[in-house]
């Protein structure tokens, strides 16, 4: 007897009698039984399993909210009770995807006013319910571009985040997709001379990121005007958006990004969620699901899942894309947060991250170090600090700050360097406590 | 009422702590600042609250009823699942904090792939895809890489029964190979002289679900796999359907190269709407080389993440997997034990065949023979009787407070209705939706406009979902 | 389906750690040992979840929409309440852990109590009444101490408007005093010549709620308390109605010698059905040395409850009061403040203004003075002209997706709504209701058998209360 | 502008002019303005709340489960998840009392629901839906007692919890009721023999704890042959219930306890929840709210209050009990957890913890410490350990274990005592580890 499956001996007995089978084994007889002993333990109760997975959670280090320096791709910010209260309803975490649209108008409005939410930050006129995350997103946006115009060369800013480029290399290589990297100049803003460059009737897209891994703010509108008609694809950070120009005004053709920042607990970097905009008339070469509204019989209004055609179910191997299950649960608590926060909060929140980072740069200049790029930044930016940065960074964890991303892991020539980042939760005692923690190393 | 209704201009839901840093101005090129309006909601806590009960209200869950959706195994969400994963420990630690000071989190992920590996058979385990389809472009992926990495590069072809579900196609094609359908027996099987057709040295992989679509076990599956590898090519596992099989067979033990699992259908972890899920891939060792980065790896009692694989097929999305999602899968494998997964796949294949045989009673099944975990009903015939659609009896079944089994899939059996009732539904609920189906099956006789009109109850009427695609209203916008 | 109608016998909901102690026989007398059935249910984890969560659904709630029910304050519960009474460190210690290592929930009782005296302007006050009426209680026998500590022994009545609670002259007699009701003003107010006609030596205490149960300011309540406290009786305070007057003006400014407080209304902890509340008792300095034990005290900057009170009244209840439910008030005035408190009230007030006159246009309102944060509707007009109950009336607003307000209460008004819209509603919300009981209104004239109905679209329709009561059914019984 | 409070300056301005007054504060003018200046801080955000009340919450020590062996009224015991999960729905937490019953079926069945099972684990006819705890429950039964027979004596068993009899003779003073304490025979239950020679004819009722304050198990046949036709109030502990006989079967009168055991957390002490049951011959006398079984319009089957007669709402000063806010969302916590434990859970608790006192009472005794009373004990017992029992207890505090209650903080005579407690949560190690603490008192 299991206390998640209800049978009682007497009802298997009923049961069996009724299929007209004499044991449970004669429902398996065309299954070779090779698994009669796996070696796995036998089930536990309750209280033992929890206290297991407390112990292992109490390996993992917590670091203080205001403490936490690194971003890059993962972000530390404030959630609201609310957002969790509302986002662990059962009806929501426990329901499936919206195939029976009459029972699932929870999901189906949530999700579209998660579209609309997502179109309203990056100023696109189409967005899906979600994405794996922000890398998948992307890598599905070059797919994307790559079924609009059947062109194979992709040029990728060497400023966009380095685990997005993996993947998406992973995924175009399936494609034989090319790709190039374009580099930055001394601003730290992918560099325009060589992009413009670089294009040529191969190129199918060109990948930016704004504001940029770096957290420079990259000017989109100089870029559009430097790559002709090739797609434009924008890798954005959802919080920047609310006070930054949308990428949409500069001629943007995809929008991709992750959500995890807006409500989504760090979770050891997943489960978080992708977001992907775009304009309409790229909308049949759009991966994911579509949310629609429409009427039911009596003119009511309602959602339905639309544009189906482009999906797995029907298309199959023409599909724009094979994603089934998405993200939705993670898109709405996007959508919770943003209800929650308004679009007065997400700007109070940017602002602050901003000036947050600002103050820290002075403060890291003061002492002697040097910021890696002269552009404008948001709430991120590289400083170099010392040679074996990365042995400074782990010992400052161990006094309980999560320092600036040792660069080197990704960049060699940028071994010394630390990515910093900022958000509301950083505070200016945090801030000095890191200088001061850092400001060890200065000679 | 859309949460853009209820805003008004002025209202907050949110304060944040005082700073004490001085707030600066943007100094960035003026056409970078934001000159579009952002139309957010504007609302307090209390009209979140509401908003969101009132959709909360208006969905279907598990935790509601029976929720029968053949493939997608609904099954009931313990409790416990919510409260580990939501550990301090394990929500608030960052992917790039040093892999010394986060042990916990990668000790999990690493038994929880030793775990699998066992249930499955398999030898070495990715927990990075973020769901069934996600695994499968990996494990498609790792397909191409072997065959490319034996420079064996005419290997253009994925083989895929026409009973498979739409993401194998879609992912063998994203993955770079041309996908060729195989005809199906009429029982839903692999047709071996089909298959016998079709392998030649242009095949990489035959994409199999075991139990097939149909609930129905590949018996000649051995011989399948026979064929199969000597015909150079790999057997890829769909482990959508593991739930009728966990304890029994091991689909590493009959043949299978590469696994994908479901964890949010076999492990419980749960659907969310849809999402997020987990989509592991497991491979015969021969194929661990090629598995993506980063593999987590255990020495001398440390763990650590290994991204040096020089034949990896690169990485498939950022940081380590859906965590949280495995932190539940991890629990519910514990919980179970070998016992209870055992016992849990004979309950599911045991109330799918009881539901059949009382189904049986009244509508045609598509296979007569013992099912797995799931079944197929055939209603041609029934439509062709009545009139009355499958979509038709689906609705209806939403009138009686049960969600509908899947329709219109598998492809190969018309007007069908696919129904999975999963090991955590007693006999009671299965009696009764029986009972439920067949009074439909009699109104659709005596009264087919009842049936034709369904739902009547829901919190909407039937919706006209050929209008919202041919004229589609993707956003909210404000109406003047 | 009552859970017991969902029992299987031999189902499981849940499993117990092994455990390493053998298991040992009862020795007891065999009388003793049970040999009645026990027939609770039995039922799976699944079954339970399905239950509850089929009962939740039946329920009206603050979370689902407007609940204006007179004298109860359904204001928005905020859900940072529940994540703090949650913690650990509160939930998981036991009332007889020394009290040096209960520091934290000595000192939450203590700043708590510091807060509430602030708010209240009064000097002492104890937190261990677990709801209104048990403050009531405590607040009268300390009354009933305070005589009798200074042999004033015939001191036996308690004077209670005929506008008042009935917690009010229950709680009166249940402190040993004879109860006098004074007739009320015909606003609803109390009779300065009715009082004086009453007071005279025997009389121990006047209760008053103020804003009295019409949503009305005493007007002239120093006068009153100068005539009760020149009698040598003791005034005291029913705070049920203090979300009116937060940051306005603290009972304790204007002669109440004691106050009770509902944590459960005023600071939003929240109802839970019916509780658990809290009722906090203060008092004017002259009366601390009565208050029940413990009383927590603060000593060096370390807090420890002190038991040793020689006139103290007792003990109320068992340990330290409805600890969970303080940690949320105080959580709650944390986050409103000073300004937040007199920001609710003030919001309190205007919405009830608002309400009150946008329905003034329709029903007659039983005062047509400024009210506080409530209103009354005297029906009587209404019922009288259409035939309709004003019963019928709060049963057809349940049809509309709204809770009915308070009917029947206060008494001295016949055939009348109780109106408290709080603080937390919008103008918006408010504007719909008002439109909703015009358009019942209309209808009790136009279709009158709608409203008699009513209500329709509720999971049951109107309930046969009078039989339940002549021919009670207190429990489920196996039905053969 | 607040969070909780919607009001924009904008719908204030319309609202007042709709009242018809020029601004707020003409809406106080019957009101004197006293408190203009409260001395309280202004509003914080929900961050610096959560983290005072976090640090708060730090400064509580928590013991672990195994660890504890103090009951006494409060009891470490495991509650599943899914209780947890249930009981925090918002539609029960937000719910008022069920004033309007067609939209409040969820908390009327609950409560009906949870009145059969206090039916059945006392054997009682009729259970109410809540008390407050159980000291009040008891307070309230002595009470109730009065009314059924208007005699003024309470013969009141020494072995009943102290803070029940103190909070009973305070409810009880009021009435001018007398009490007699019944002394315990050395087996540690109720003197027979004095109980017989206190009863006369001013006996109003008796009221023993079942198994009492020392764990000891009251042999309640043998009490109610003693004590004629006086009422008889047991005071008892669910658990031990669902073993023991229930109270009914001896001509018990009106049962009354404390549910925290089943499902509540321990809370510091509060809320917990009374229950009181009695016989359908006194349910007129009885306290508390009332929910019966009923149809509607249409014949199906609901649930409503009754008996509201007897509630302070109409018949007010006569009656039968102030109670008017209860504890009903404890009680449905009560309801869910015994839906999930089944009484083969309650039971198998039952008899573990009963187990765990056995053993350990058997280890102690080892050891060379002697139990206080001779007399069976359930799962809790009284053990005489040293002089200063006191400081030894608060020593094994800071090492980590909830020992016993020092049982000189209500008997003078026992300060060399402790009253032991065991549930299901001990294990032999923690068992083990408590008498190598404590015996390191032994001479
Ligand atoms: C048979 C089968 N294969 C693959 C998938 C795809 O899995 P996912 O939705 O997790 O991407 C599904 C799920 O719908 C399925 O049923
Ligand atoms: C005016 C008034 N006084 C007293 C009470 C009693 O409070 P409680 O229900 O918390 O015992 C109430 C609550 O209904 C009330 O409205």
């Amino acid at each position: 007897m299991h206390p998640y499956i209800p049978h009682t001996n007497e009802e298997i007995r009923q049961m069996l009698q009724t299929i007209g089978v004499q044991q449970l084994d004669d429902l398996y007889k065309d299954v070779p039984l090779t698994a009669k002993d796996l070696k796995i333990p036998n089930g536990l109760d309750e209280f033992t399993v929890v206290s297991l997975l407390e112990s292992l959670a109490c390996e993992n280090k917590v670091i203080e909210k205001s403490n936490i320096f690194m971003g890059a791709g993962i972000y530390a910010h404030y959630i609201p009770q609310v957002v969790k209260a509302l986002a662990s309803r059962p009806e929501f975490v426990t329901a499936y995807t919206p195939y029976q649209a009459e029972v699932s108008q929870g999901t189906l409005q949530a999700l579209f006013e998660y579209q609309t939410m997502i179109c309203e930050l990056t100023g696109m006129e189409v967005a899906n319910s979600s994405m794996y995350d922000g890398a998948s997103a992307l890598a599905e946006a070059v797919l994307m571009a790559y079924r609009i115009n059947g062109k194979h060369e992709i040029l990728i800013s060497k400023a966009v985040h380095p685990e997005y480029i993996e993947t998406t290399r992973t995924y175009a290589s399936a494609q034989n997709l090319s790709f190039r990297q374009i580099p930055l100049d001394t601003s730290g803003k992918t560099d325009l001379g060589v992009l413009r460059e670089s294009v040529d009737e191969e190129t199918c897209a060109v990948v930016v990121q704004y504001p940029n891994f770096f957290g420079i703010v990259e000017d989109l509108k100089a870029i559009r005007e430097n790559i002709k008609d090739v797609v434009l694809i924008v890798v954005a950070e959802p919080f920047s958006l609310s006070v930054l120009e949308p990428p949409a005004t500069f001629g943007t053709d995809i929008v991709v990004g992750d959500g995890q920042p807006l409500g989504i607990s760090m979770n050891y970097g997943g489960p978080t969620v992708g977001f992907l905009a775009t304009l309409e008339k790229h909308v049949r070469k759009m991966p994911g699901r579509l949310i629609g509204e429409t009427r039911d019989m009596e003119g009511n209004k309602g959602y339905v899942m639309i544009l189906q055609t482009r999906e797995q179910h029907i298309r199959r191997e023409k599909a724009t894309s094979n994603i089934c299950t998405n993200h939705a649960l993670m898109a709405v608590i996007n959508a919770i947060f943003m209800s929650t926060m308004g679009p007065n909060g997400l700007r109070e929140v940017a602002m602050r991250s901003y000036s947050n980072a600002h103050y820290l740069a002075g403060k890291l200049r003061e002492k002697g170090f040097k910021l890696l790029f002269d552009g404008p930044f948001f709430n991120e930016f590289a400083v170099k600090f010392s040679k074996d940065y990365d042995s400074s960074w782990r010992q400052i964890f161990e006094e309980g700050v999560l320092g600036p991303l040792p660069l080197g892991w990704y960049f060699e020539e940028y071994k010394d360097c630390g990515l910093v980042c900022t958000t509301e939760v950083n505070t200016k005692q945090s801030m000095d406590l890191l200088v001061e923690l850092l400001g060890r190393d200065v000679r | 009422m859309t949460i853009f209704e209820r805003s008004v201009t002025g209202r907050v839901g949110f304060k944040l702590p005082k700073s004490d840093i001085e707030k600066k101005e943007f100094d960035l090129p003026s056409h970078l600042i934001r000159q579009r309006p952002l139309n957010l909601p504007e609302v307090s806590e209390p009209d979140v609250v509401r908003h969101y009960t009132e959709l909360a209200g208006k969905n279907y869950s598990v935790d509601k009823g029976f929720y029968p959706l053949g493939s997608c195994t609904m099954k009931y969400n313990p409790k416990i699942n919510e409260y580990t994963a939501a550990l301090d420990g394990f929500t608030q630690i960052h992917p790039y904090q040093p892999w010394e000071f986060t042990q916990g989190a990668l000790k999990l992920i690493f038994e929880l792939k030793e775990l699998l590996c066992e249930i499955t058979g398999m030898d070495e385990m990715t927990l990075q895809p973020a769901a069934g389809a996600h695994g499968e472009l990996t494990g498609m992926l790792i397909a191409r890489a072997y065959h490319l990495s034996r420079k064996d590069t005419k290997r253009h072809i994925a083989l895929v029964p026409d009973s498979a579900h739409g993401t194998n196609p879609a992912s063998a094609a994203m993955a770079g190979f041309d996908v060729i359908e195989l005809k199906s027996t009429e029982d839903g099987l692999v047709d071996l002289e089909e298959l016998k057709k079709h392998l030649n040295d242009e095949v990489a992989v035959l994409m199999l679900t075991n139990p097939n679509t149909l609930g129905l076990f590949e018996k000649d599956i051995l011989q399948i796999a026979e064929m199969v590898h000597k015909a150079g090519a790999l057997l890829y596992y769909d482990g959508a359907n593991l739930n009728a099989i966990m304890g029994k067979v091991r689909p590493g033990d009959i043949g299978f190269d590469i696994v994908h699992l479901n964890l949010h259908k076999t492990f419980s972890t749960p659907h969310g709407m849809g999402g997020p899920g987990s989509g592991p891939v497991g491979v015969k060792s021969f194929l661990g080389e090629f598995l993506p980065i980063p593999v987590i790896k255990k020495v001398d009692g440390k763990y650590y993440p290994d991204f040096d694989l020089p034949k990896s097929i690169g990485r498939v999305r950022s940081f380590y997997g859906n965590f949280s999602v495995l932190v539940k899968a991890y629990t519910y494998i514990l919980m179970m034990g070998k016992d209870g997964l055992t016992h849990a796949s004979q309950m599911a294949v045991l109330n799918a065949n009881y539901l059949r045989t009382l189904i049986s009673k009244f509508l045609k099944i598509a296979s007569p023979r013992i099912c797995m975990h799931e079944f197929v009903v055939d209603g041609s015939d029934f439509v062709k009787e009545t009139g009355v659609k499958i979509l038709d009896v689906a609705k209806r079944l939403l009138d009686h407070g049960v969600h509908a089994p899947t329709v219109y899939f598998p492809l190969i059996v018309h007007e069908d209705l696919m129904i999975e009732p999963t090991e955590t539904e007693s006999k009671d609920t299965l009696d009764k939706f029986a009972k439920i189906l067949e009074m439909i099956v009699e109104e659709a006789k005596t009264n087919p406009e009842l049936v034709k009109n369904a739902p009547h109850k829901t919190p909407v009427r039937r919706l006209d979902d050929v209008t919202a695609t041919k004229k589609p209203i993707y956003r909210w916008r404000k109406t003047i």
